[in-house]
């Protein structure tokens, strides 16, 4: 089990009303266990699902968005939105949480785990995965 | 005023059954009557009792379980559908040979003829789904 | 005889809006609810067609669902009316037939 | 349950891909029972449903499509197709079965149970309704 | 080639379980190994053997199991995904207190590890689903 | 590295064929299955997209699927390659990596 893959997660829908948000956070968290390339990617409407702000209180349903806060001490660092996605929909990335992680080969300096992509940078890095599971 | 409900989905994968089971609440806190609520398609997932999710989870078949016995809501389950995704009661499993049932409590299995006539009944027939 | 419209997924995911709204008669009602709540948000691709279908068509949202995925309230487009589920059940009443658009 | 309400059966989605098509067939032989005005409306990609030349074998899923041809001997004589849906798919009146009833009431004329409509039509259609399923 | 095959959605709704069940046929004919089907989200409805369909129809179970009887196809049912959906096999059905379970001969129940596991052992994986 | 990308609904009802083709690179393959297979019908809406994705793109459509939904082989834009379901897993073979547009 010391093969390292390029793992892809691809969220391409909107948190809540279908599970997939969620399921795709736990098997992000799962797959850091194992010691593989991972990243995340958001495109269509997988850019709501870190929208700030989110309240489930009304549906009844856990809110899982603090959960993005954490990817980041498990090493899940790269999380790419496509700039195209989010243009589509009037948002910036100023409406997204403010993920960061802490780079330990860089004296601990506080990143954003955010990384907004156009459709060309995100097709090459698409590119280079070896196992890209869709939510 | 009389509602029917139709459900088409199961629990968790899709919001349909939970904005179906908060519907059914407010329209009853509004003093309306629910005639009765249909589960379709995938929607006859929700009444296995089998299901355990996670404890800070919310329980939708406990919540129908739980509107069937406080409000007297009929909760039929389409038999075809049932049938197609193993959804069965000790009679039906009884009759297919097969030796687990797993509806849950307030569920009743019947033919798609519930449908038609809870529409028929009802002033409003509102569907919720994928 | 007017239809409540009920629109459950995201214009920019499936065509169920688009459809609502070549076929929904002036006087009827829009409520958009689940995902469909993201369609409220003005400044997006597809607030411009809701614009337009506010000329004759009423136009509500789901309020916990807007919540749920972080649209605030001052975000959604004027004119469009916030409900809760109590206020989504009044619609139902309110017109003559629901119609989903699964 | 002397009651005789408008039902409209509302098919969107392709065959096949989903239950849906089988199971409004389902429903709507089921209504008939009932002696219901029913009609059925086929919009988007339910127009789909009503291609000639339907073939399942290779899938391994029961072609149900000779189904409607029956619909007429239940007296669902009415299925509105929208042209404009026809029209974005480039298809037309003759790639769809050529299905018939019998009007009872013309001497068992054979009359088509296909009828093409605009959406404007079919938007009066709908709003006649009593009841509206949607598949 | 090894592949691994994810299955999203249950039998009979969407096509998706259809569609994968064929693919691990042809990928066996054409001598490739299928390393694992793990059967996710409303997926895990693949694994009751409580589904009766109409006579003429397919079975959607009894061909997974079937292919785990024939070529020792490794089929896993992700278990949080399992729980949500009343999927259960005896253990954890005693485990969680409820009076009966479900699960169909050739299917067995494990974490989303199973998952991840075989995309590192696999030359491919592949997704089914809506 | 070069993907197969994999596309299972209808463009006229969902964004996944749009999606896949702007993310698809030059090079890359798709293959349309389930309802995905009638943007590979000609004349349509959707015709000119694929069209022009063809110039970079190989595109193949799942046989049993087109025939299940009644799009006979003459109605299929030409230079789309119709497989069967041991095509398509040697088209899976073939490219590095599949990618489902779900």
């Amino acid at each position: 089990m010391s093969t390292v893959k390029k793992f892809l997660f691809l969220n391409r829908k909107a948190p809540y009303g279908t599970i997939y948000a969620l399921e795709s956070l736990e098997v992000v968290l799962i797959s850091a266990a194992f010691e593989q390339d991972v990243s995340m990617a958001f495109v269509d409407d997988g850019v709501y699902q870190l929208l700030k702000g989110q309240k489930t209180d009304g549906i009844g349903m856990k809110n899982f968005s603090p959960t993005y806060s954490a990817l980041g001490d498990y090493d899940i660092t790269r999380l790419y939105v496509e700039k195209e996605s989010l243009e589509a929909r009037g948002l910036t990335v100023d409406d997204l949480m403010d993920l960061k992680w802490e780079d330990e080969d860089d004296d601990w300096a506080e990143k954003d785990s955010i990384i907004v992509v156009s459709s060309a940078e995100l097709a090459d890095i698409m590119e280079q995965q070896e196992v890209i599971l869709s939510f | 005023m009389k509602f029917t409900v139709q459900v088409n989905e199961g629990p968790y994968q899709h919001q349909a059954a939970d904005t179906a089971q908060q519907f059914v609440r407010a329209a009853l806190e509004k003093g309306h009557e629910i005639y009765r609520v249909f589960f379709y398609h995938d929607g006859v997932n929700n009444g296995t009792r089998l299901t355990v999710p996670p404890q800070d989870d919310r329980h939708l078949q406990k919540g129908w379980t739980e509107l069937a016995e406080k409000h007297g809501i009929d909760l039929v389950i389409c038999i075809a559908a049932a049938q197609r995704r193993g959804i069965m009661d000790p009679d039906e499993a009884k009759r297919q040979g097969l030796d687990a049932d797993n509806i849950a409590p307030g569920f009743r299995i019947s033919g798609l003829g519930q449908l038609i006539e809870g529409g028929i009944q009802s002033d409003r027939t509102i569907v919720f789904g994928d | 005889m007017a239809i409540l419209h009920i629109v459950n997924k995201s214009p920019y995911e499936r065509n169920n809006l688009a459809s609502c709204l070549r076929l929904a008669k002036a006087g009827a009602g829009v409520i958009l609810i689940e995902d469909g709540v993201v369609a409220a948000a003005d400044g997006g691709k597809f607030s411009g067609m809701i614009k337009d279908a506010m000329k004759d068509l009423k136009i509500s949202v789901l309020g916990p669902d807007l919540d749920a995925r972080g649209i605030s309230r001052d975000k959604v487009i004027e004119g469009i009316d916030v409900v809760d589920y109590g206020g989504f059940v009044d619609l139902v009443a309110e017109y003559d037939c629901p119609q989903s658009w699964l």
